[in-house]
């Protein structure tokens, strides 16, 4: 089982690197051609930075169009974020301060987590329009993170494995010493849910977290007449012009 | 025919950015000051073994109470149908929410084990009124809230008087769960008594108002937007009866306990040789913030500015009364031996001495500056305020 | 777990003599349920002396210093912290708790 | 116009979200072009055999150009967030013209033929797993019904989570058909006139001096004024662009009058230019940054053989936008102007900053009796700006429309700023065979503008759009109001303007 | 615990309760409980004190509590933690004077009990009244509730703790009866270090015990309640005053 896991992780974790490099160099390499913020924007950096620090934290434009949504949204990001900050503590020796400090959120993290998943995947069978433009991929990535938080969940209340053995034998993956895994089930199945997570991050949707920070409409300072912005493929239709 | 049209406020302004940054400065030092008073331990505050309340509930206390007043004008709008008040219902109930949530954070901050705060809400004792209040105050924020999102929503437009009333009862039981908190301490002569809860309904009704007023008045001097003087003076007539409210159950707290023998000593202490607190409750309590508000609120030429002026004694006078009332009645000392000269090493027999210090005030100040956060970025990104509230 | 743990990857834990209160696997796993389940026991109904009691824990777990005292089982690298410092645990038992058996330490060595 | 179901209005406080109605819509579509249009642009005559190698190879081709697409593509997550917010789903309840099931057109070709994951499931049939599908005729015949369903306007961008702006996702369809040859004829053919004659109207250059001596004419009757209308004057300190309506259609005409006035008063010399008689483009419509460049140099060519050096452009909505966002892109650097304003400038902009310096004088008794409301265009809204801070090409609107009319109301506040609703025409769309569509699309600013009617007694709308303003004289009297309720912002200026005595 | 032993041990405490009465004897030192067994309905632990026999320059009493329960005072009286205080009463129209030990009173109807949020604040089913410290946190509505100001609040961090009283700052706490001594069959320290300095003013015992010295000379002797008029039913009974 040890084996098996390292094997998985591992691989999970490079496809996971690799696939998530490529894309983002992708999104950074392909030029954009046009000025084409959404209006009205902000003019300056440290405008552009606010503004996508909102989008990113407070998710602005979705408070703005769906408030029921906004909140469903807010529940399972947060309650996600609290917890991946939690998870780092196996990661890492010694913890870092802040990490010590979120640990007393995870239960009520992870529960948050869990009903907003629960909330955005009802969503998907009774909003008709929501309904419409849902793939079964939309679903069961859902339901993949609801595994992985269902299981995390039974291990925090029910079924506790030996956090020191998951840590060591993690910690021993990044220094390339395998550790034995501890065999709980719940244990085993949060892990391999991990493992596919990794991996389809890259192919998937997932990919929103990124993306949102190349998003043009978003991250383009609106100066067009000020500075003029000029891509390298347009630049060379301009060749013998006068 | 004419619709009230809801704007939020814009942000980003420097006005909005100065209060902002007012605010969460202030917010700032409170959360400096409670860090300073946790990491050292209650001994660096006034409070001690026998005042064990100090200036954070009476600012906790004034905050929770005037939260229950602020949700009036929505119901006198929408229960009582008085139409001039609807279109501030909307403010109303959010003002009563940002004020209870400022008052609670500055009661949980002062808590002992403030980390323990999911103790206080997974553990019941339903015996304690202050259990009670736990939920009493949950159910606030749930029902003002929905009350607001029934406002706020023409779907849930069905759901609007309901959510109204509920509201209404819901903050009457509120404010009697709160007076009881006193109403029920059999061991301190000051409190025990059923004239507690009626007392802090009236005082709510004047506390909450004032906040309310002078709020709206910044708000729209603030973002320029129009108000009707007659808006103001009328909201000011109400004020005013409120406040002749208050003055009548403080009045009848004082003379029923003067009749029982037993309270003599305690009445004559707020009454008459308190030193401080009598101070405040003749000076403060009453005259300024009782008797000189209303003779300006009922005056025949009452403009917006002394509208102003009244509702800023009202919240002075106020927060007078919750500290005599608060502080006054734990100075007091506790009587063991009733009849008899007592000491001890643990100040029995002695006025408590109550001196507030710097943190607990900062404290105390920053559950306004909460209350103004939550007010201020709800009225930003909500739909709050009326675009204008101009006479047509 | 017969395994001969590397420094840097898994916590020292220092050992205390003879046998815990229950298997180390469950203690590992689940001393914190037991002792708080423990905890209402003891305080709430009065009941003393069964098996997961914190003063027990601490009077096999303490270990001793070279001068003969008992070593406070929270201090950095002792019983408890060893692990929770690795598993970023913070626990407040402590403040107010004893970290030393009232009397010297029952079974365990001393510090290196 | 028997054939069309005008929506009943509501109250646009209490907009019901339609339910969806599949199909609804999928009759709605505009006429193919013919070789005659498509060739002249470069683009393919028609169909060929192989047009899904091809299509996929201009996909291929627009996904490495433009980061929006290729970003667009992948991070939607299909939230649904914007799925009431676009005009036309409002008006038709089609569930494919809900933004995210327009993009999805795109985005499931994309998925099948350039994901990994789609590639390997479709292959073995499974590719509605993840939202891949085949690149079928059908598909593409759906690609062209709605993606001339879509009117560029940016509204869902506004709501999305991510920005998704589905009028880039348009723009690239229409360019990939484009070069298939399924190309739309109202936009070609105007793209073909534009490079022939100079404007989308066609209007050759003795045409455009008469009317221009017809209206120094008809300004002198009415004011006793000699106001000029100057064109292809070298060495004019303005050359003035404005979209080619304005020379003759109402209320379009009534606002270049405005702006002849405005310079007239304010002493400043301007010249219009044959070359660019035309301030609209088209190419970005078609997504076709090559047209919209070829396009955008004309006016580069008429401001260097003009010797201006301003360059000023008149009221019209996506106009601005190129003008705004792209033709310093496009056709800068602008070096050889004069460095102390902005270039170009809008025509609102110079009339806001002579009335706030009290370079002209208005007096509002010329507009007695009009309750006027205002219309943002979509381009200026969310795709441009005017002044110097976001959000002025909402103010200096307002601000000028108040400064000319006694009373100014605006509408509700979901349907105005950057919420504001598409008139319904924009996009390339402004062509009769989809007037069902455009009749439909309107219903939300209707709305809107019925309230404030009934409500506050409004009685003008003015717009700042040739587009806007060619919509609503049409669709106007089929929602049973007065065609000429639709104003320029400069008529209103022209109607309040002091002439003459003006120190 | 497995269930067997939980359930022989439960016997074992039901059996003690049946034998008691045959105990009577010895019935004064109060028995040690089985491990494992709980505190039972069926005693009634309490005080009876002497205060004639009290003596108001000494506080062995107040002293031996201190090191019983590890309280340390930092030399700021009005924070400090008490269980257990001397207070003096004078009656003004006579002159007579007392000196009287006041520590929590058990009350039978405890009033810190029922205001308590959280339940924190519990009477044990021998009707000693403790604070659940795990639970307490620290809102002092207790102290505000208890007519004989019994309760004290840590007011800053605690060191030296005992084994058998951890104590920390932030939550409220009071005299324990000893309820570890009790538990373990001794009686509380104040109690036994009264009888140390030879007074014996405090007698220890089982108010439920009819035979007990204790319920013996309350039934035998006058003795009274502070503050009986309020109705908490103290469990400490005074004598004298
Ligand atoms: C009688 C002595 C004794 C008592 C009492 C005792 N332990 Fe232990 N404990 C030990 C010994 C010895 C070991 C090491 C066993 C081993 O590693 O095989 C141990 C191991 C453990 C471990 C596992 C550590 C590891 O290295 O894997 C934990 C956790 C633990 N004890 C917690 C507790 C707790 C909590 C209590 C109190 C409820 C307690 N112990 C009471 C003697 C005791
Ligand atoms: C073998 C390692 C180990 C040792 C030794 C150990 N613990 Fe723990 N303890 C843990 C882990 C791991 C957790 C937390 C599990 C989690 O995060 O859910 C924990 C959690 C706890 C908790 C619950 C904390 C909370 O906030 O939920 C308490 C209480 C606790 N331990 C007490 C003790 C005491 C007391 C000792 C020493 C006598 C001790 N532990 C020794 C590993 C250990
Ligand atoms: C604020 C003080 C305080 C804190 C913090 C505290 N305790 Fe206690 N604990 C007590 C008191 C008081 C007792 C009662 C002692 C008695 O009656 O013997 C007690 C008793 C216990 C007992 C039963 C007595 C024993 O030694 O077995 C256990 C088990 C226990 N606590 C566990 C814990 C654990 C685990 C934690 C941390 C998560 C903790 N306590 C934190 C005050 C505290
Ligand atoms: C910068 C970081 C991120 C931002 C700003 C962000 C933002 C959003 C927003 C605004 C939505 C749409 C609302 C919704 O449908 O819930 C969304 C959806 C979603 N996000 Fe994120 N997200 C981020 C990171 C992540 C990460 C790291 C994951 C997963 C590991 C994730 C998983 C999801 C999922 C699964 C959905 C779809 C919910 C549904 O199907 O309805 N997000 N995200
Ligand atoms: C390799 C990576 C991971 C490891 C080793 C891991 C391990 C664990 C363990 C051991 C627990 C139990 C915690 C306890 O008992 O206190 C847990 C809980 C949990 N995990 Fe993970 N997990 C990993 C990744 C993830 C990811 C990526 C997610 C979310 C997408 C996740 C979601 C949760 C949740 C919601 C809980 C319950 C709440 C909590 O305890 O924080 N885990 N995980
Ligand atoms: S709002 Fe954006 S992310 Fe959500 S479905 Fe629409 S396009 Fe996709
Ligand atoms: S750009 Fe406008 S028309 Fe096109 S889909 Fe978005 S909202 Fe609809
Ligand atoms: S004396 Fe005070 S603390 Fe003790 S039980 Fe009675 S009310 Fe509670
Ligand atoms: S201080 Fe503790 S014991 Fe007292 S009432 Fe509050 S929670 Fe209960
Ligand atoms: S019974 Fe124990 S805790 Fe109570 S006063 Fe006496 S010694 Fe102190
Ligand atoms: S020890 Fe005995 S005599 Fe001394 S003060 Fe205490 S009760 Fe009185």
């Amino acid at each position: 089982m040890t084996t098996l896991f390292a094997i998985l992780f591992y691989t999970a974790f490079a496809v996971l690197l690799a696939g998530l490099g490529f894309k983002i160099a992708q999104f950074a390499r392909t030029p954009a051609p046009l000025k084409i913020p959404t209006t009205p924007g902000p003019i300056t950096t440290p405008g552009i930075a606010f503004r996508l620090g909102r989008e990113a934290v407070l998710f602005e434009s979705l408070f703005k169009s769906n408030k029921p949504l906004w909140i469903f949204a807010i529940i399972f990001h947060f309650g996600l974020f609290v917890v991946l900050a939690r998870h780092l503590r196996y990661f890492q020796e010694p913890v870092w301060f802040w990490v010590g400090l979120v640990q007393p959120f995870g239960l009520y993290a992870g529960l948050a987590m869990v009903a907003g998943l629960g909330l955005l995947l009802l969503r998907r069978f009774v909003i008709d329009r929501v309904v419409y433009v849902t793939s079964p991929s939309d679903i069961l990535m859902l339901l993949l993170l609801l595994g992985i938080g269902i299981t995390g969940l039974g291990m925090t209340t029910l079924a506790h494995t030996d956090i020191i053995a998951v840590k060591a034998f993690f910690l021993g993956l990044m220094r390339f010493s395998i550790q034995p895994l501890p065999t709980d089930p719940a244990l085993l199945v949060h892990l391999a849910l991990v493992a596919v997570l990794m991996i389809v991050f890259p192919f998937s949707k997932l990919l929103h977290a990124p993306g949102l920070f190349f998003s043009p409409t978003r991250n383009q300072k609106d100066d067009p007449r000020e500075r003029r912005h000029l891509s390298d493929w347009a630049a060379k239709l301009e060749a013998g012009r006068n | 025919m004419k619709r009230i049209t809801f704007r939020e406020l814009t942000p980003m302004t420097t006005g909005w950015l100065a209060l902002m940054g007012a605010l969460l400065v202030v917010a700032a030092i409170a959360g400096a000051a409670v860090l300073y008073m946790e990491h050292q331990g209650h001994w660096v505050t006034g409070m001690t073994n026998q005042v064990v309340w100090g200036t954070p509930h009476v600012f906790a206390i004034f905050l929770i109470v005037a939260a229950s007043g602020a949700l009036n004008v929505a119901s006198i709008g929408s229960v009582f149908g008085r139409e001039p008040y609807q279109p501030l219902g909307r403010l109303s109930g959010l003002l009563a929410i940002a004020l209870l949530a400022g008052g609670l954070a500055v009661l949980v901050l002062d808590l002992g084990r403030p980390d323990r705060l999911i103790v206080a809400m997974t553990h019941f004792n339903f015996k304690s009124i202050f259990a009670w209040n736990v939920i009493l105050y949950s159910g606030f924020f749930a029902i003002v809230g929905a009350y607001l999102w029934t406002m706020m929503d023409w779907k849930m437009k069905g759901y609007y008087k309901g959510a109204a009333v509920t509201a209404f009862v819901w903050r009457l039981v509120l404010t009697t769960g709160t007076g009881s908190i006193f109403g029920f301490l059999m061991a301190r002569d000051a409190y025990n008594s059923a004239v507690m809860a009626p007392l802090f309904i009236a005082m709510s009704f004047a506390f909450g108002l004032a906040a309310f007023i002078l709020v709206v008045m910044g708000a729209y001097a603030g973002s320029g937007r129009p108000v009707a003087p007659e808006l103001v003076t009328r909201m000011g007539r109400l004020l005013g009866l409120f406040c002749a409210a208050n003055l009548y159950f403080v009045a009848v707290q004082h003379l029923t306990a003067l009749y029982m023998a037993d309270r003599g000593a305690v009445e004559a202490f707020i009454l008459a040789d308190g030193g401080i607190y009598t101070l405040l409750f003749w000076g403060v309590q009453v005259a300024l913030g009782g008797l000189v508000p209303m003779a300006i609120l009922f005056s025949k030429n009452a403009t917006r500015c002394t509208v102003r002026f009244a509702a800023i004694l009202v919240m002075i006078g106020g927060f007078a009364q919750v500290y005599v009332i608060l502080i006054g009645g734990q100075a007091f000392p506790l009587n063991l031996f009733p009849g008899m000269e007592v000491s001890s090493s643990f100040q029995d027999g002695v006025v408590g001495t109550y001196a507030p210090s710097l943190p607990e005030v900062l404290l105390g100040i920053g559950g306004f500056a909460v209350a103004g956060l939550i007010t201020l970025v709800g009225a930003t990104f909500l739909r709050i305020l009326p675009d204008s509230l101009a006479a047509d | 777990t017969g395994q001969a743990w590397a420094g840097d990857i898994s916590p020292v834990i220092p050992k205390a003599q003879g046998a815990c209160v229950d298997e180390p696997q469950a203690m590992r796993r689940h001393h914190f349920d037991y002792l708080k389940h423990q905890r209402d026991d003891t305080l709430r109904s009065g009941i003393r002396g069964a098996k997961y009691s914190l003063k027990e824990c601490v009077s096999c777990h303490a270990l001793r210093g070279h001068d003969g005292k008992a070593v406070p089982v929270n201090a950095e690298g002792q019983f408890c912290q060893s692990c929770h410092s690795y598993a970023a645990v913070s626990i407040d038992c402590f403040t107010c708790h004893a970290t030393v058996p009232d009397k010297a330490p029952k079974t365990a060595g001393v510090t290196q | 116009m028997a054939d069309i179901d005008v929506p009943v209005l509501g109250d646009p406080a209490e907009r019901e979200i339609p339910a969806i109605h599949p199909g609804a819509m999928a009759g709605s579509k505009p006429y193919v072009a013919q070789a005659v249009h498509q060739e002249p642009l470069g683009f393919a005559g028609e169909l060929p055999e192989d047009w899904q190698a091809k299509a996929l190879g201009r996909m291929g081709d627009l996904l490495g150009r433009y980061r929006s697409l290729q970003v667009f593509m992948d991070i939607c997550v299909k939230c649904g967030a914007c799925t009431d917010k676009c005009h036309y789903f409002i008006g038709t309840g089609d569930p494919k013209n809900m933004p995210v099931a327009r993009q999805d057109l795109f985005r499931s070709v994309y998925r099948r033929y350039f994901t990994p994951a789609g590639r390997a499931l479709g292959a073995i049939g499974l590719g509605s797993l993840v939202g891949a599908k085949e690149f079928t005729r059908e598909l593409l015949d759906e690609w062209f019904n709605y993606f001339h369903q879509c009117s560029q306007c940016r509204r869902c961008s506004v709501f999305c989570p991510y920005g998704i702006d589905t009028a880039e996702v348009s723009m690239a369809a229409r360019d990939v058909m484009n070069h298939i040859g399924m190309g739309h004829k109202y936009a070609n053919e105007i793209i073909g006139k534009v490079h022939k004659i100079g404007n989308n109207l066609g209007l050759p250059a003795p045409a455009l001096l008469d009317t221009l001596e017809g209206l120094e004419e008809d300004v002198k009757d009415e004011t006793g004024q000699d106001v000029k209308f100057p064109i292809d004057v070298e060495g004019a300190e303005v050359l003035l662009v404005t979209p080619s309506a304005d020379f003759f259609a109402e209320p379009h005409v009534l606002g270049l009058i405005g702006y002849a006035k405005v310079f007239h008063a304010a002493g400043i010399s301007w010249t219009l230019s044959t070359k660019a008689s035309e301030a609209g483009n088209f190419g970005m419509f078609i997504g076709n940054y090559e047209q919209m460049r070829k396009i955008s140099m004309r006016i580069r060519e008429a401001a260097q053989e003009l010797k201006v050096k301003r360059i000023v452009f008149g009221e019209c909505g996506h106009a601005w936008r190129v003008a705004y966002s792209f033709l310093n892109t496009l056709a800068g650097p602008w070096d050889f102007l004069d460095p102390r304003y902005p270039v170009p400038q809008h025509i609102l902009e110079v009339t806001d900053g002579l009335i706030k310096k009290g370079g002209i004088k208005l007096d509002k008794s010329g507009n007695d009796g009009m309750v006027l409301t205002v219309h943002d265009s979509c381009n200026v809204a969310r795709a441009s700006r005017m002044g110097d801070c976001p959000g002025g090409q909402f103010t200096i609107p307002r601000d000028v429309i108040k400064a000319s009319v006694p009373k100014f109301v605006d509408m509700h506040p979901d349907t105005t700023h950057e919420k504001t609703f598409c008139c319904g025409g924009g996009g390339g769309l402004l062509t009769d065979e989809l007037l069902d569509l455009r009749v439909k699309g309107a219903k939300p600013r209707m709305e809107a503008l019925k309230d404030v009617i009934d409500r506050e007694g409004v009685t003008h709308m003015a717009a700042m759009c040739a587009i806007c303003k060619a919509q609503f004289t049409k669709i106007l009297p089929i929602y049973g109001y007065d065609r000429e309720m639709v104003v320029s912002v400069h008529q209103l200026v022209s109607n309040s303007i002091l002439l003459g005595n003006n120190d | 615990m497995t269930e067997t032993t939980r359930r022989d041990l439960l016997k074992g405490a039901a059996g003690a309760v049946v034998l008691a009465p045959g105990l009577t004897l010895i019935a004064a030192k109060a028995q040690a409980r089985a491990p494992g067994s709980a505190a039972s309905a069926a005693n009634r632990f309490g005080l009876l004190i002497d205060t004639g026999k009290c003596d108001s320059g000494c506080t062995a009493c107040v002293d031996a509590c201190k090191t019983e329960m590890g309280l340390t005072g930092h030399d700021r009286p009005a924070t400090d933690v008490q269980y257990i205080r001397k207070v003096n009463v004078k009656d003004p129209a006579t002159g007579a004077a007392h000196s009287v030990p006041v520590m929590c009173q058990h009350c039978a109807k405890p009033p810190c009990v029922d205001v308590c949020p959280t339940g924190a604040s519990m009477k044990r089913a021998d009707g000693i009244v403790l604070v659940d410290r795990h639970i307490c946190i620290g809102c002092r509505y207790c102290m505000m509730a208890c007519p004989y100001k019994a309760r004290s609040f840590a007011h800053e961090d605690q060191t030296n703790q005992r084994e058998a009283n951890p104590r920390g700052k932030g939550c409220v706490e009071a005299c324990t009866l000893c309820a570890h001594r009790i538990d373990a069959g001794a009686k509380p320290a104040c109690v036994e270090a009264c009888a140390a300095t030879g007074k014996a003013a405090i007698l220890f015992g089982d108010l439920a015990d009819p035979n007990s010295e204790l319920s013996r000379r309350v039934a035998a002797e006058a003795s009274t309640r502070i503050r009986a008029d309020l109705g908490t039913g103290p469990a400490v009974r005074y004598q004298g005053i």
